[in-house]
């Protein structure tokens, strides 16, 4: 077992034990403050894909978070008011399954970022993290603009969806649920990026000409790992909602595409557990700093400019020392 | 009447151009010529209306605050270059978003500190003030004019600057390959300072003069910095003539659509009805057009030349 | 006296080590040719000279001045022009903007330099990104001169170049010899830098492991250094 | 001076075009490379060799003129659909995926050979059928030693076999080499020949090169490109004694 | 009897002025009550105006501290975020500022109190005001909820005969295009709603314009925090308020005075309303304990304190039954603040409550 191995199972490991602790010590909300890093670190898992295998720096991922949290926003509304979707010749009802809900959240992350994906991938570089973001933004307009589901004001879920055979409205379900589909994907990744398509993706990453001109076409390896990059964040963005019991357009906000990318070079790009150990460090951050000072931005500003100036490899990187590739 | 109008909202549309350039052109500067993204540029623009509104507070005096404006974002530049971003120039894209993204963390919580939650109050100066005629026998401000002139005097200068002088080619040479340029003696290290402190001033200058047309306060860089970002994705990267290009279209196209669209739905359904629709579709108008452009030409309208 | 004097020149990329104790020097006037195989740290000394990969022991001396702990452009304007292995042309500049971007006061001129690469004087606006690759390569030898060095090291100075132009800028090289133009060169095609150099310093595997006068090293030492 | 296209042509181009502005890069290009040889494309720098092989392996669009691959139009395709159909080709300046090793590098090439690289699961270090055939492409061009090494940190010479050990890999139907030999010592430049010699049995080879050496002691045939134009073809003693190309490009007697 | 309340407002970011505000103004009132106050604990947490990041704080707040009564959030959305799920958790919610339509009418919660006001009644005043003084207003709003609110508030009273109608885009910060079409339109007034900087931005280039309708609206884009950085170009500006600093009532002045005496600037309507809200609590403790819901329920809807508004009671869905005042803004030696010229409606409710189906 290498270094790295033995740190990432630390740290899935210290993340399933925050909330047994928590509720040892009687402080339930700590089992929420894991929760929300397990789903971030899985949007940030999602992201990684896209950005810490084929080195496409997306500004945009909000819109996937968003949007997987709308579908958990909208058709739980639908079966709250047991209201079905009309679109004409058919209708259908709203869920408040989450299994449906994933799935739904599943399918529109990945048809927005087939449609995103397919004009930014023409691009490179600069052009592609802003185009990213104009698309984000695109998005965030349209929903506080757009009426039907709360626009600026959101949209509630008063009950958390459901999952067979699991109280989702006790923490620490909710929690094992989130953690669950997190090592799922950290699985996924890993199985990505030892795999053909994996290697393509990071060759493609690091000469474009090089992967063409053995007779690959870079853009649909990289359309195919977008795709699923914002699959995964369109999921997590489903949990989130479910989360806080509530969607609205600030989880479309450049602030949170910027956030993602925050864990993962806090936590490591490209590596596999980054993103969680990211994620962990970034919300345990916000919560202590938020509990000592109004200026905890400012602080965490300098923590931030304090890794990437000295802390490259993020958390991994310093614990496992570089990267290595075979 | 409707000409009038119609002029007025060409001029508007130019005028708010040319303030997304005055933003744009030191964006482009810093991000196409050095190759660095800087998300904290709208933060330099902040300092920029900060110390205007502060100075123009403390001596009466705007013009004062535009010169303290110009000072004090080009050694907040300085500062960042020398302390932080120097760091930055060898490593790629993701490393600069995020510890820009840090400055604006820190910047932002800074001023705040420094100044509090509450806008400042910053007017235009009395020799600029008032209207004047235009075509079509409505008035125009004299003050926005006056800013549509500045920035085409600086889209001059900036243009001359980087092509055709020696500093400007040693500063292009720099950011294809900075090793080599070091090999061949020239001192980049400074050199870059020395842009990215005229960048800055760039920032700093554009939001004293939109200080007095805006509110002075905390955050109020960010929407700026996206939708200068827009403009020079679309003009292309690097390309000052781009940047001109691009926040001239820019400007137009979201005066036009604010103007336009409404009345265009109001044709098909009732007026406020219209406006929430041609509201929100006009909202979205640049980044829409921008996704447009890009899909036809990747590397924008006016493509730098790049390696 | 030496211009340039190398002693005990280690240097790393990482933790690898490239060179393991490099001697070297170049007199005032002299062409020196720097000689070994592939991957024997032929440019690795070059980089180490010029403090791109900075030399972890040893010494280097320029002028009577020991260089190693500067940094490249103040070494460079003690009067070091480099031409680097790839040329490295400023892609992005016209072929009139890459000289005049290096140019420092002396003898060499942006018209001096039309004189000696015709060739170049008739692409003086095209972007060098678009240049062939023997284009670039003269574009990168007169870039080195308008710094007007008083020491020129060329690393693979007529890599693929065709045979006409690499005969001219063999010529522009005995030319520069012949005005005292002190040079260290590095490149492959024996039949024309033997002939052109003072002395050959030859490396294997990080090691100075012979120097001498072009004419002692006999086809033997030519295959067992050079695997001619 | 124009060939006609034999029946064994691999791949033929006719009339092929490219002006960059008012410069003609390209003007009325034939040839074809036959099977079993190495036709060798030389002329002076700037002439429009590597403009030339960047149009037939599909990284620049001709203005006009056809391409044809195996008997079959590819004007229209792709780089990558070009290179799966079997074109091989190296650059002049290397091209690699600098934080892979040697091996995975040709590895990727396999992969491509073998068909889809939209294959999500099994791990590619443990796939004996990328592996395998990667490593022996490594052998041949003598870089087994260095399989490990990241091909950033491959010397200038290492790099240039690697890139033909990739293009090995990929079982291309016809090579395109621009400068192969640029940058190898006389050591490397001489176990090259040899090797290319025996790389002709196995498909045709279209070589750029100013190593005229080389050039003589391989080519079954010779084009002379000049100012985007063929000027002379033929064998090498034709081509060596062509006044013509003396003039424009070998300089004093050779 | 301890009662622990846990206050989520906006300390950083754009809209920090507000929410400091808020809490000043609760903390003041609390100081002032003295006794009375002395077992009341308040933890405070900044939300940066974030939706998530409020809901989380009060998830941590009911979880971890265990506070008995949540307030202090300024903004809709966040509220429409952390309302809900607080109030269905048993907790009490007492609204400072942010009265969003839903709360009032089909969501409105036994356990949810607003001391402010309905999102729609400062409208709803300046489309009564408009209507008894103008014959063709220009109105416009940023395109979301409240804006749409805002202006659906006004017509509710000033019918919809009105001069034109523009929705602009959230955060936008150059007005020009939309004063050339208000300067075309041939309006005898202009009602406008731009919260925060749009409304100082759209101000000052509406007065450089040289455009000279007369400009109302809601109190909130002319309160006290904003009015310094609008400067002059707010002069005579017509706008709406439940309260103003010159309103002539005891438990006012002595807000006022100590308010300047703590904190050394004027009050804002957001502390006025804060302010409010911790006498209400206090009132509402002195005579039951918060652990009996029912009857801490009941206490707090006698709303038996002094309110700095004068009169004031909750109507059936928990929402305020007030007067609301039209102020002019002027220049108080050197100051710019608002006074009190007209009322608008006396014991005014909202329109939302037979929507509410609370008893
Ligand atoms: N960037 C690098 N990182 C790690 N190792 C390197 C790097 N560059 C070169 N090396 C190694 O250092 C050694 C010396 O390389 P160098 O490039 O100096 O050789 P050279 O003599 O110039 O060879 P060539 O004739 O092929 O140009 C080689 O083993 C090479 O693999
Ligand atoms: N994109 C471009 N724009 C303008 N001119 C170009 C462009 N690409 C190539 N050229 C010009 O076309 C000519 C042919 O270039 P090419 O690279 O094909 O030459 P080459 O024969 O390969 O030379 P060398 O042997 O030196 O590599 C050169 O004069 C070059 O400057
Ligand atoms: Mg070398
Ligand atoms: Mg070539």
């Amino acid at each position: 077992m290498s270094r790295e191995t033995v740190i990432n199972l630390a740290l899935a490991l210290l993340l399933l034990a925050i909330p047994y602790a928590a509720i040892q010590l009687g402080n339930p909300f700590y089992v929420t403050l894991a929760t929300r890093m397990a789903i971030l670190g899985l949007a940030a898992v999602g992201l990684n894909i896209a950005l810490g295998l084929g080195g496409l720096v997306s500004f945009g991922h909000a819109a996937f978070f968003g949007v997987g949290g709308y579908v958990a926003g909208i058709l739980a509304s639908h079966a709250m008011s047991m209201q079905p979707f009309n679109f004409g010749l058919f209708t259908l009802s709203g869920s408040n399954q989450m299994p449906v809900i994933w799935l739904v959240a599943l399918v529109a992350g990945g048809l927005l970022a087939a449609a995103i994906g397919a004009i930014s991938l023409r691009t490179s570089g600069v052009y592609f993290i802003m185009i990213t973001l104009a698309f984000a933004q695109m998005t965030y307009y349209f929903a506080i603009s757009w009426p039907a589901y709360g626009g600026e004001d959101g949209l509630s879920i008063l009950i958390r969806n459901q999952f067979p055979g699991v109280n989702t409205m006790v923490p620490l379900n909710y929690f094992l649920i989130c953690y669950a589909v997190l090592i799922a994907a950290i699985l996924v990744s890993m199985l990505i990026r030892d795999s053909r398509f994996g290697a393509a993706l990071q060759a493609s990453r690091q000469n474009e000409v090089r992967v063409a001109s053995v007779g690959i076409a870079p853009f649909r390896i990289r359309l195919a790992a977008f795709v699923i990059s914002g699959m995964m964040t369109a999921l997590a963005g489903a949990l989130y909602a479910d989360l806080n019991r509530f969607v609205s357009p600030s989880m479309l906000s450049w602030h949170m595409s910027g956030e993602f990318i925050v864990l993962i070079i806090l936590g490591g790009v490209g590596r596999l557990y980054g993103p969680v150990a990211g994620a962990m460090l970034f919300v345990m951050f916000e919560f202590l700093l938020g509990g000592m000072t109004e200026r905890w931005q400012f602080f965490l500003g300098l923590v931030l400019l304090g890794v990437v100036l000295f802390a490259r490899g993020g958390l991994i990187g310093l614990l496992a020392g570089r990267a290595r590739h075979g | 009447m409707q000409t009038a109008l119609f002029i007025e909202q060409i001029l508007n549309g130019l005028q708010l151009g040319v303030m997304l350039f005055l933003m744009a052109a030191g964006l482009t500067l810093i991000f196409g010529v050095m190759g660095l993204i800087n998300l904290a540029h709208g933060s330099l623009y902040m300092v920029g209306a900060f110390a205007c509104a502060a100075v123009a507070a403390a001596t009466g005096s705007f013009w004062l605050g535009l010169a303290a404006s110009l000072a004090a974002a080009a050694a907040a530049g300085a500062i960042m270059e020398i302390l932080v971003i120097r760091r930055l120039y060898e490593r790629d894209h993701l490393d600069q978003v995020l510890a820009t993204f840090a400055l604006i963390l820190i910047f932002s919580e800074g001023t705040r500190w420094l100044f509090g939650s509450f806008p400042l109050y910053l007017d235009i100066p009395k020799l600029l003030q008032g209207t004047v005629p235009i075509p079509g026998g409505s008035r125009y401000q004299l003050y926005r004019l006056a800013i549509i002139g500045v920035g085409v005097a600086v889209a001059v200068g900036l243009f001359l600057l980087i092509s055709k002088t020696r500093l400007g080619m040693r500063i292009r040479a720099g950011e294809s390959d900075r090793e080599m340029i070091g090999a061949l003696g020239v001192d980049i290290r400074t050199l870059y300072t020395v842009v990215f402190a005229l960048g800055a001033a760039l920032a700093g200058l554009a939001g004293a003069m939109v200080g007095a047309l805006q509110s002075v306060q905390v955050g109020m860089g960010e929407p700026v910095l996206i939708l200068a970002f827009v403009v020079i994705v679309i003009g292309g990267i690097g390309s000052i003539k781009g940047a001109l290009v691009g926040a001239l279209l820019v400007g137009l196209v979201d005066t036009m659509g604010r103007f336009l669209l409404p009345q265009l739905f109001g044709m098909l359904m009732p007026p406020s009805q219209a406006g929430l629709v041609g509201g929100a579709l006009a909202s979205m108008l640049i980044y829409i057009v921008m996704a447009f452009v890009l899909a036809m030409r990747p590397q924008g309208l006016f493509p730098a030349a790049k390696g | 006296m030496s211009l340039l004097q190398i002693s005990g020149l280690e240097t790393f990329y990482g933790a690898s080590q490239a060179l393991f104790g490099v001697e070297l020097d170049v007199a005032e006037g002299e062409v020196v040719a720097l000689m070994g195989r592939n991957g024997m740290g032929k440019t690795t000394t070059i980089r180490s000279i010029m403090a791109l990969t900075p030399a972890r022991a040893g010494e280097v001396r320029f002028a009577g001045r020991t260089i190693q702990a500067m940094k490249p452009h103040r070494i460079a304007r003690l009067g070091l022009g480099l031409v680097p292995e790839g040329r490295r042309c400023f892609p992005n500049l016209t072929v009139a903007e890459n000289l005049t971007a290096a140019a420092r006061p002396g003898r060499w001129t942006r018209g001096e330099i039309d004189r000696l690469f015709p060739r170049l004087a008739e692409r003086r606006d095209q972007m060098a990104r678009t240049l062939s690759g023997g284009e670039q390569q003269m574009l990168a030898i007169g870039r080195a001169l308008m710094t007007n060095p008083s020491l020129l090291i060329l690393d693979e100075a007529t890599e693929g170049l065709a045979p006409v132009i690499r005969h001219d800028i063999w010529s522009v090289i005995r030319t520069l010899k012949q005005e005292g133009q002190s040079i260290l060169i590095v490149d492959k095609t024996l039949a024309e830098l033997l002939p052109s150099a003072d002395r050959c310093f030859v490396l294997e595997k990080g090691r100075t492991v012979w120097t001498g006068h072009p004419a002692e090293l006999t086809p033997e030492l030519q295959d067992r250094y050079l695997g001619v | 001076m124009v060939e006609s296209s034999g029946p064994d042509a691999v791949l033929s181009i006719r009339d092929l075009c490219k002006s960059f502005g008012a410069l003609k890069a390209t003007d009325h290009v034939s040839l074809d490379l036959r099977d079993g040889e190495i036709h060798a494309l030389i002329g002076p720098n700037g002439a429009g060799k590597s403009t030339l092989i960047h149009q037939i392996a599909g990284t620049l669009r001709p203005d006009a003129g056809e391409i044809d691959f195996l008997g079959q139009p590819v004007g229209h395709l792709g780089v990558a659909e070009r290179a799966r159909l079997g074109l091989g080709r190296s650059f002049q300046v290397s091209s690699l995926a600098p934080e892979f090793s040697a091996l995975r590098n040709v590895m990727l090439a396999v992969q491509s050979r073998q068909g889809s690289s939209f294959r999500f699961f099994r791990p590619v270090m443990r796939d004996a059928s990328l592996v395998d055939p990667a490593m022996a492409a490594l052998e041949r061009v003598g870089l087994k030693d260095r399989a490990r090494i990241p091909a950033a940190e491959l010397s200038h010479g290492e790099r240039r076999q690697l890139e033909i050990a990739i293009a090995l890999a990929l079982g291309s139907r016809a090579f395109l080499l621009d400068e192969p030999m640029a940058g190898m010592g006389p050591e490397g430049s001489r176990q090259l020949t040899g090797f290319l010699d025996r790389l002709r049995g196995e498909a045709p080879i279209l070589l750029i090169e100013h190593d005229m050496d080389a050039v003589f002691a391989l080519a079954d045939r010779v084009s002379v490109l000049v100012y985007g134009r063929v000027i002379a073809s033929g064998s090498v003693d034709e081509i060596r004694n062509d006044a013509e190309v003396r003039r424009a490009y070998l300089g004093d007697p050779a | 009897e301890p009662i622990k309340i846990g206050m989520i407002t906006t300390l950083s970011g754009g809209g920090a002025g507000l929410g400091i505000d808020a809490r000043d103004g609760f903390m003041l009132a609390l100081k002032n009550a003295g006794d009375a106050a002395a077992e009341i604990e308040v933890v405070t947490e900044d939300d940066g105006q974030k939706p998530e990041l409020a809901v989380q704080i009060a998830d941590k707040m009911i979880q971890s501290d265990q506070v008995d009564i949540l307030t202090g959030i300024i903004w809709s959305n966040l509220a429409m975020a952390v309302v809900p799920s607080a109030v269905a958790q048993g907790k009490f919610y007492l609204s400072v500022n942010a009265g969003p339509s839903p709360l009032a009418g089909a969501l409105c919660n036994e356990n949810y109190f607003n001391v402010a006001y309905q999102n729609d009644n400062f409208h709803e005043a300046m489309g009564q005001y408009a209507s008894e003084n103008y014959e063709k207003t220009f109105i416009m709003a940023p395109n979301y909820p409240a804006g749409t609110d805002a202006l659906t508030g006004f017509k509710r009273f000033y019918g919809d005969d009105v001069a034109g109608e523009i929705y602009t885009q959230v955060g936008q910060t150059d007005y020009a295009a939309e004063i050339a079409q208000i300067r075309a339109s041939g309006a005898d007034s202009l009602f406008i709603f731009l919260p925060g900087g749009m409304g100082i931005a759209f101000m000052k280039q509406y007065a450089q314009s040289g455009v000279d309708i007369p400009v109302i609206g809601p109190g909130f884009s002319f309160s006290q925090d904003v009015l310094p950085a609008i400067g002059e170009a707010a002069l005579g500006v017509k706008n709406s308020s439940s309260w103003a600093k010159d309103l002539d009532n005891e438990a006012s002045k002595k807000f006022v005075e100590t308010f300047q005496a703590e904190y050394n600037r004027l009050p804002s309507i957001y502390a006025a309303q804060a302010y409010d809200t911790a006498n209400l609590i206090v009132s509402a403790a002195g005579k039951a304990s918060v652990k009996d819901a029912e009857a801490f329920r009941a206490a707090l809807k006698e709303a038996d304190f002094d309110s700095v508004r004068g009169k004031f009671s909750f109507n059936t869905n928990n929402h305020p039954i007030q007067d609301i005042y039209v102020t002019e803004v002027v220049d108080e030696g050197g100051v710019l603040t608002n006074h009190i010229i007209a009322t608008a409606f006396t014991d005014h409710k909202d329109a939302y409550a037979e929507q509410c189906q609370m008893q």
